[in-house]
């Protein structure tokens, strides 16, 4: 579908009431209305999950799993039910396969640390690619680098989609992993990581999916995927930050050895001999953050009520609005897919004589969250030929009056800048 | 609290049946409760005709599963192995006749729990068999 | 000082008053007013911390450091502001060797996992005691197997005190790590950490101490220690679970590498090459549970209002009290010492004829919050001769009657079961 | 926003003093604010008299960075090293003259970093050499 005139197509939601769940959005900034754009970084937190964790506190608060008591019973019993949340949202095979982090990057991290240290070593080939966040891109190349593994990058083109045949070529080499993100966080590219996944399976590789910025905007199953691990982190799905996950096959994980050891993964300790206590809990060493993982568990809950392919239609609506209007403004350039296919609500642009820090100031000044900088994707950005740049990034919560603002802001920064 | 440490159950408690050890044991099968240490081993003597000549257990634990391991032990005994494989945990809760929360759940089911591990030959878990009493 | 008969010695606290403070702490358990007395598995949490991490939620939730906006700069200011907090809680020399984490034993295994794997290797020793929790025993233990190095554990005498002949024969092995916990969370044992540091350092070795129980509960000052490393966990002195700390000296933080790669941690990374943000951020990979930090900050502030030494004072009161009532117990058997000596709020006990389970349940429906089982301390309990033990700990918000509420359920137990 | 773009720092944005490079350039520095990815070298030529004979700077920046950076190699010309490295970070925001959150300080304080880097002869951090531009 290409993007023409700018069109404030039916959206599935209703905005102004799920908004009135945020307290967060009828505040101002600089006496200005809120325009919280920045989602991609991290999204603001209904009233259902803030009181979920405070109810914890003032309720039940008490250690998980050990208690025999029924404080801890209780706590216990919604942490686990999180995890339930969890494995049903991402369409997990087993519930003992969601295993709670701080955040997709210790998640990516933890694969790296067991699977990869284990199974990489000299000679061997990691694919992954320029649209990476660096908390995907860094462990693999920092473990290439310490055990003489290669690692393939696949580059995008001039649209900032994948370079499907640089990804079949990067499989002749028959590398042991495949590292890919299934939305970019820079550019809003969604991936074909279902079609990427049974090429890199029939190539004999591991697949390890990013999903921080896919599970909250579209329903995503590991099951369709067919990926052996996704990780993905809460904060940016309605969440508290510390309430992360990372999912991989039970028959995986199972050969695994732990990341983390102490409190909680062990079965049993002797002064010469450690065994270890059954999935998901061997890589849960010591006290969970429960309480954000209970808050992971309302966000899903109040996620699935609204239903994520709405909440992906919403997105879409918005970008098919915003994406005609900034492209029309002169000076600016947008980075990036130019239509609505394979993309989600991450807008990416540089305006002309206007570095992104100063456009975010701007912005600021009228009450507008954006984020200016490299995004943690500095791969992406070399490829780019910038430093930085200004992103807009859209949640269910926000409007088509928050693009109007947003593109008004634009020609406020330029009058100031006289450009 | 009395509804829950009803009279049958200490006295299971106290009085275990079947505790001990089997040294002619066919199967035999150590299973450890990791959140709270508690441990039990199961011992079986199955004869010719796959039927449970001999049971025992030993082991550490509380009133719920030492309970519950005692009354299972009893039941066993005389029954074939495919009769064995077959009791599942809700009898075995049935056997306690109490509602327990999840946590004691698996003080109940540890028994249970050694028994099937005994009854299908399995192995003890890496390294715990040099430890296991 | 021994023990002789239970005495209500004066507490330096208004412990009325600041139970005011702790909402969950006028709730009612099975119809019974709450006696919350696992502390030493987490504490409970004061309005003015449930409070503050709900604020940021409610008026200016943000991700951190990145963001050129007002809500990113005062959430970055009240993250960057909790650590300053804890490192004067500390007496840290710099505030950038405070490094956020999940918990305890994630700081103990960032240091196994970068400072450990580079510098030991086979035929080296660690020393650690048998008092330590799993967090700060399996990870040595684990990376000796895998190094080839020798894990020696130094033991404790019948009162639960450790073995300083034990350990200064240790010393002559000259080892390159000792891990010692400060105290004792299944005994309530305090170590002499400083003098062992001392040693350990004569004899050539780095100390990390694992301070879980020992930070919520007195005045620790890591310069007064002169020890390597600390851990501990938030939970367990106010804080949300997921706030963690691992504190370090600045020269040997900057000489290990990195533990986790991503977003946040790096300097610049390019396709080849990637080099590290500075110190503390460098082990800060990823969106950092910033709210649990920030809960932190609060708790900090709370705890420094009502004065650490005031709240190990109030602690030693109960001990004081319930010592020698516990000991008046027929078949009641107390693990570790008996004396105020060298111990904090933290008894283990037995009662004969009762398992611990037992004991717990019938505890909790006279609305009693103990522990049962093995603490995560099985090497301590294979040295005691038990494979678990019921555990009452105490904190700041605990009171004689509650210790009399303890007892008193002791006698209802032993009728039970009659005993 | 208009006291904070005021007409001065967007006139030395757009048309900055001593931007370029310095081929015989004696000293110089590379650093980066991790948190954009902004760049900045500085170039010094110092002359026997140990005084600055000339400056340049090069990289990329946002306004307050590019106008900091311009305002200071101005100032720096014809200052002996040791003056150089007396400069100070309130000297370097007075010279803007105006309220900067913490986040844009990094961004005002870029050029002082590398001109200090430079002056005490720093190496760039590891491996960042080669891609210095
Ligand atoms: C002495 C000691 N060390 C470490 C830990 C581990 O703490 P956490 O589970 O918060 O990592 C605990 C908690 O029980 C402890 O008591
Ligand atoms: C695609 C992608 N991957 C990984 C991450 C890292 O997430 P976190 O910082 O929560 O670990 C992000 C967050 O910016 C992201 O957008």
């Amino acid at each position: 579908m290409a993007v023409t005139a700018p069109q404030k197509t039916a959206t599935p939601l209703d905005v102004e009431r799920l908004r009135a769940d945020f307290p967060i959005l009828s505040r101002t900034v600089h006496g200005k209305a809120l325009v919280y754009l920045d989602n991609a970084a991290t999204s603001q937190k209904p009233r259902q999950v803030i009181d979920a964790m405070s109810a914890v506190y003032l309720e039940h608060n008490a250690n998980i799993h050990r208690g025999v008591y029924e404080f801890s019973e209780r706590t216990t019993a919604l942490f686990e039910g999180a995890r339930e949340k969890v494995a049903t949202l991402i369409n997990a095979p087993q519930t003992r396969e969601v295993i709670f982090c701080r955040n997709a990057t210790e998640g990516l991290n933890l694969i790296m640390h067991t699977w990869g240290r284990e199974h990489i070593g000299a000679g061997d080939v990691i694919v992954t690619t320029v649209l990476e966040h660096h908390s995907n891109f860094v462990p693999w190349q920092q473990l290439a680098q310490q055990v003489g593994a290669t690692l393939v990058v696949v580059d995008i083109d001039d649209d900032g989609r994948l370079r499907r045949d640089q990804f079949t070529a990067a499989m002749a080499k028959r590398p042991k992993l495949v590292a890919l993100t299934h939305t970019s966080n820079g550019l809003g590219t969604i991936t074909p990581a279902k079609a990427l996944t049974a090429e890199a399976h029939a190539a004999g590789a591991l697949v390890v999916i990013d999903g921080a910025q896919s599970v909250p905007h579209a329903a995503v199953d590991v099951r369709d995927l067919d990926c052996d691990f996704l990780a993905f982190s809460g904060h940016k799905m309605l969440a508290p930050p510390g309430s992360g996950v990372v999912w991989g096959r039970a028959a995986i994980l199972e050969q695994m050895r732990p990341f983390l050891y102490g409190g909680d993964m062990i079965s049993r300790v002797a002064v010469d001999l450690t065994t270890w206590n059954e999935l998901p809990w061997k890589f849960e060493a010591g006290t969970s953050a429960y309480v954000d993982a209970i808050g992971l568990g309302a966000a899903v809950d109040y996620l699935q009520a609204v239903g994520m392919d709405k909440i992906h239609e919403h997105e879409r609506a918005l970008v098919g609005y915003a994406l005609p209007k900034l492209l029309a403004v002169p000076g600016l350039t947008v980075f990036g897919p130019k239509t609505l296919e394979d993309r989600v609500g991450v807008i990416s642009f540089d305006v002309a004589g206007i570095h992104p820090h100063d456009v975010a100031q701007i912005f600021d000044s009228e009450g507008i969250c954006v984020r200016a900088g490299h995004h943690c994707n500095q791969p992406l950005m070399t490829r780019l030929g910038t430093a930085a740049t200004t992103r807009a990034s859209f949640y269910l919560y926000n409007t088509f009056a928050e693009i109007d603002a947003l593109v008004g802001a634009i020609d406020t920064a330029k009058k100031l800048f006289k450009v | 609290m009395d509804d829950f440490y009803r009279e049958f159950i200490l006295d299971h408690y106290k009085n275990p049946h079947n505790f001990g050890e089997l040294a002619d044991a066919t199967h035999r099968y150590h299973d450890t409760n990791p959140l709270c240490g508690d441990e039990i081993t199961m011992f079986l003597k199955i004869g010719a005709d796959d039927r449970v000549d001999d049971v025992r257990f030993s082991g550490t634990g509380c009133a719920i599963s030492v309970a519950s391991a005692s009354i299972l032990t009893d039941e066993v005994k005389g029954k074939t192995l495919d009769e064995l494989k077959a009791i599942d945990r809700d009898h075995v809760l049935e056997n306690l006749g109490i509602t327990l929360t999840p946590a004691r759940l698996k003080c109940a089911l540890l028994s249970l729990k050694a028994l099937k591990g005994s009854a299908w030959g399995l192995h003890e878990w890496p390294g715990e068999e040099a430890k296991s009493s």
